[in-house]
């Protein structure tokens, strides 16, 4: 199927506006304006991208350690982003989560967690909701190479299959976890593969490309709200930047792989195909918004410590 | 009044409630048409059906992560989870998620989950069907913990998890399921962090014993032989852990000047080391005596009947355990 | 492989060991002498008969909640189980387990379980312990169907994959998980199948058929100790009584299916190839063990309450 | 003295032991070649190989499970877990299987297993990255649990942990890896159940403080504020929770007549209410004043800085809870 490019336009907005955000986030993070840990998603912003154009804003997505692009992708604001990672009171999660906690329910992203799994359980949980309520929204969990080892995998897509849930598993396989290869973390490393283990559709696409990945999930989205089941869409993608700023690249990746995989960045295949104008013009736009969202994160307030324990429960 | 088990009268707010709220659904193993091993959800699935009355794989770990996501998207799950011990696969979801969402997500998002099933010594069931980790959950912030020693309280402290917006463990002593007491048929709730003062002292008290779950009845035995000897203690049940209705303690210790809490779990770190340090901490200056602990043994649970018995508190045991408070 | 009449004889006695083991406990319930849960294996025997077979002492089983099986043909006594369920110091376990927590290291059965899981994952760190101090020994896992929807499944047989551990997992896949099918439980229900997830071996065989047992599991033991790393073998097969002692049987399978599968009982089809006389004599025998260790159990006496709190550290 | 960083100190145990016992391995997630997220094992992998220092896949519960077995059968695991958050997901494994399997086995298996890894809330790690779930080994019987907090008692308690048979949780506290301090090149273990009494209050001194982990250091800031105002104050490390060297607190207390414990975690269920429990119950003659505990708040640990801080104590609430319980 061919797309309009008007959406490809959209797309390409999305994915550099993920690109802009994080660029910024990084020199952030060199001048001591980040106070935690910050996993960018430089280079593979196609899959966000790709994905969450398929997503309705009452479809609900989980995400994990490297959410940025998720966030953005599915509707946060890149000002609401950078507040967060500063810990300002303005932020997404209002200062609480920083870069691994990301909440905005009003958007459909319902959380993202510094502990590697959950996301894949709780997309499941989100489709079992949907279906029991007699919606056609769907559920959507992001999550990497390293978590599909991972015991909730398994326990995940098999509810998700026996129940026939409206549940897509994005798998994002950069390849490593950390610092460790796939082939060394897995006996198979073929994660789509792994979807007959389940019983359920898998398909491996090129996670650069991001109208490969809208295709995918175009047919899961699909096939999830007309009542089919789970789908599991394995994107294979690259971390171009370091597992997480401030930590050293190199050892274990060349530089070679690394080129190869710049050489294939999701932003310029997409830019090959479109009205260079278009792409300059969406270039000053999403600058100008950047800046505008940088600026305004740095002069929010910080939150009130007086507020550090609201809301452990619900009735306060 | 009409007389029930303390397993029918949770079934009677779950069944009601179920009714009201289509958007409860109940996940567990053998729940569905086999009616939970324990029948807590016994014609429910022919109600409701699989939708919301789900048999599940053995994934302790996986079905608690579903119900967190199915709770953050407008469902009210319940986990009927058979044995406690079987959870602690799940203690990642209930730690860093269950527990922390409403705070993570600054209220925006609610946690209304219930889980439900049996703790506690008892039958032989040896060391992996024993577990009572109620002070586990009391520690972490984010979860209120019930423990219902009668079947009255069960009713009334289940509709209430039912009805909040927060995560619940409603923890059901397996030697308690089966007793019977009076229940009435119309709806009521018992709010959580309200003490019961189950056993008056009267005037002349001279010793306030806090007692949990199945040791209460334990605990009662153990009055009713000491009033033969005109000793009177007053018995409170404190019904929740979390939240913990302290100040009812503290006014009946006021009066008694002596503190005993009864408790079969682990002493260390435990629910009556919180009990004992909050008095320490308010109620100085009341304490007639050392404030002391009666509980389980600091071993895991064994089987054969007489070392089982020997690990935890029984109502002879307590009855010393009392006398030798008044004597201090 | 043709095996020798010898062999077919040890491996019908072992299965009548078991048999008739869970007969006398079956009755011993009945009259209160078993305290807490007993799970027989009755239909099942073939399984642990013709696996352990190839094992040696110093190999390590690693089993379930159903596992009097495992630690019979692994070399538990009948009066050392007997006295276990019935609560003696002279258990195997002194008394402290009963029926899902059988400790006999001196003959290689490592523990049983109450909890479904752990054991597939100790017995890749038997396996794991086993390859770092150099020896050829052998760790086994024995399972149900239940527990290969587990994480546990899903983390350990993708550990021993990758790390190429002398391990073999034995899934006895009989077809319910208490009273829920495995065709409800899991999205595939063709748990070898499921090895390719892992790229580890993975076969399927007749768990009624001792013989066939024997030979898979003879396999995958050479495997394992000569470096060849681990074996998924799935044993279809089919527990004859109720899932525990005192539960209901009916309602969540048919009469029809029990009778068709009682028609091919693991041990009448292995004594159909043998000697009737050799089969009476060792009928005799067992009987002898079993009324002796039956007697031996219900006199032993209970442990000392004084005992009740030892062992929990290693220094008493 | 030579100086080294309490990881440095550590790591020098885990490396002699290694290099005396082949049968000790670690595993971790990034411990192979990396050397650890926290350099804990720099250096070894080259010595070693892939067989002693085992990269895992992201598999908490598996790569517990597995060192569960390997410690069953002749090896000696250390599980080097980067965050005590992580292994929530094992707990099942903890719990009910490495805590019991002496127990159960009746003495005839070892459990030497050392899990060890960062604890604790600062630099905005958030909350799956800030827990320190202490109290709750503590209070499960067969866990030894570790809490150094200096690089001294980082390698004497680590070489304890690495030659004992039982399940050591050895957590540090990350405010303190980097922090240095005099360690002496030769052997030496720290037995298990030894408070250090790190500050001496002297004759006159009139109130006893237990700090934990990262905690005692800013206790000892106040100290020193306080000392300038001539108040003086007797300082406890228990170093190990469990076991816990109650005898060492209690003979400061009889001295001083006033304690205060300073602990960064949860207060309900903590060990600050195990210590008071005890000093209640064993010590009431000698107490002046109300056991006072100042924890940290009861809420999942937020990310931002100004948050971050409100919910620890510090030098200064340590100091003004000092004051307050010298005015009571
Ligand atoms: C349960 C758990 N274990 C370990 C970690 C530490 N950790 C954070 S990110 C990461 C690697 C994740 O790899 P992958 O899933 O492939 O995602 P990627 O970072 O490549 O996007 C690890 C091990 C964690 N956050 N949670
Ligand atoms: C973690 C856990 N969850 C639930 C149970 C309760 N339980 C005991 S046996 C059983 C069914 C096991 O099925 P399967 O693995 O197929 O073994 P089978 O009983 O058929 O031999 C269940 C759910 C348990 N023991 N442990
Ligand atoms: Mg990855
Ligand atoms: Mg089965």
């Amino acid at each position: 199927m061919t797309q309009t490019t008007g959406t490809l336009l959209a797309l390409y907005r999305t994915m550099l506006v993920v690109r802009r955000t994080e660029e910024q986030l990084a020199r952030a993070h060199q001048v001591g304006l980040i106070h935690g840990a910050c996993h960018t998603y430089v280079g593979e912003e196609a899959v966000a991208t790709g994905v969450c154009a398929n997503l309705r804003a009452d479809d609900a997505v989980f995400s994990t350690h490297r959410g940025h692009g998720h966030a953005l992708a599915k509707g946060v604001s890149p000002a609401a982003l950078m507040a967060e990672l500063f810990g300002r009171a303005t932020g997404v999660s209002r200062g609480r989560g920083g870069s691994m906690h990301l909440f905005a329910p009003e958007v459909g992203l319902m959380g993202t967690s510094g502990i590697v799994g959950p996301c894949i359980l709780q997309a499941a949980g989100a489709g079992y909701s949907f279906k029991l309520l007699n919606t056609d929204r769907v559920g959507v969990a992001f999550f990497g190479d390293g978590a599909s080892n991972n015991g909730a995998f398994h326990e995940g897509l098999n509810m998700a299959s026996i129940w026939k849930l409206p549940t897509i598993f994005v798998c994002e396989n950069n390849l490593y976890a950390t610092e460790v290869p796939i082939s060394q973390s897995a006996g198979n490393p073929n994660v789509a593969g792994r979807a007959i283990a389940y019983g359920i559709p898998g398909v491996q696409v090129d996670g650069n490309d991001v109208l490969k990945v809208y295709e995918a999930a175009r047919e899961a989205v699909q096939r999830a709200r007309s009542g089919g089941g789970p789908t599991l869409i394995e994107c294979r993608t690259y971390r171009t930047r370091a597992h997480s700023e401030g930590m050293r690249d190199a050892g274990y990746r060349g530089a070679e792989e690394v080129e190869a995989w710049k050489a294939r960045d999701p932003l310029k295949l997409l830019a090959a195909q479109l009205p260079a104008q278009d792409i300059a013009a969406i270039e000053a736009e999403v600058k100008t918004e950047i800046d505008a969202a940088y600026e305004f994160a740095r002069n929010s307030p910080y939150p009130d410590p007086a507020t550090a324990t609201t809301h452990v429960f619900s009735e306060k | 009044m009409r007389e029930l088990t303390y397993t029918a009268a949770a079934r009677e707010a779950l069944a009601a409630a179920m009714a009201k709220d289509p958007s409860i659904f109940v996940v567990g193993e053998g729940i569905g048409a086999r009616g939970g091993n324990f029948n807590t959800t016994t014609g429910l699935y022919d109600l409701y059906g699989p939708m919301r009355l789900r048999d599940t794989p053995i994934a302790e770990r996986g079905f608690i992560g579903l119900c967190t996501g199915a709770a953050m998207t407008g469902s009210r799950p319940v986990v009927d989870f058979m044995f406690l011990d079987f959870i602690l696969d799940a203690m990642g979801e209930l730690i860093n998620q269950v527990a922390k969402i409403q705070y993570m997500s600054d209220g925006r998002l609610k946690m209304p989950i219930v889980l439900r099933g049996s703790i506690g010594v008892g039958g032989s069931a040896a060391t992996h069907h024993s577990g009572s980790y109620y002070s586990i959950f009391a520690h972490i912030p984010g979860f209120r913990v019930a423990l219902p020693s009668t079947p009255y309280d069960a009713k009334g402290l289940f509709n209430t998890a039912l009805r909040g917006d927060d995560p619940v463990m409603f923890l059901e002593h397996k030697l308690l399921l089966n007793t019977k007491g009076p229940v009435p048929e119309e709806d009521y709730a018992i709010p959580f962090g309200q003490a019961s003062v189950v056993r008056q002292g009267g005037r002349d008290c001279r010793v306030t014993v806090v007692a949990l779950a199945a040791m209460l009845r334990q605990t009662l035995e153990a009055c009713d032989w000491l009033a033969k000897d005109g000793i009177s203690v007053e018995v409170i049940d404190p019904r929740t852990v979390a939240p913990l209705d302290m100040d009812t303690i503290l006014q009946s210790l006021h009066c008694t000047g002596r503190l005993l809490i009864v408790d079969e779990t682990f002493a260390p770190c435990g629910i009556g080391a919180e009990i004992a340090a909050q008095a320490v901490d308010r109620a100085l200056d009341d304490l007639d005596a050392p404030v002391k602990r009666l509980n389980g043994a600091q071993t895991p649970t064994p089987y054969s009947p007489p070392l089982e018995a020997a690990v935890i508190p029984n109502a002879a045991t307590i009855e010393a355990a009392i006398r030798d408070l008044l004597a201090e």
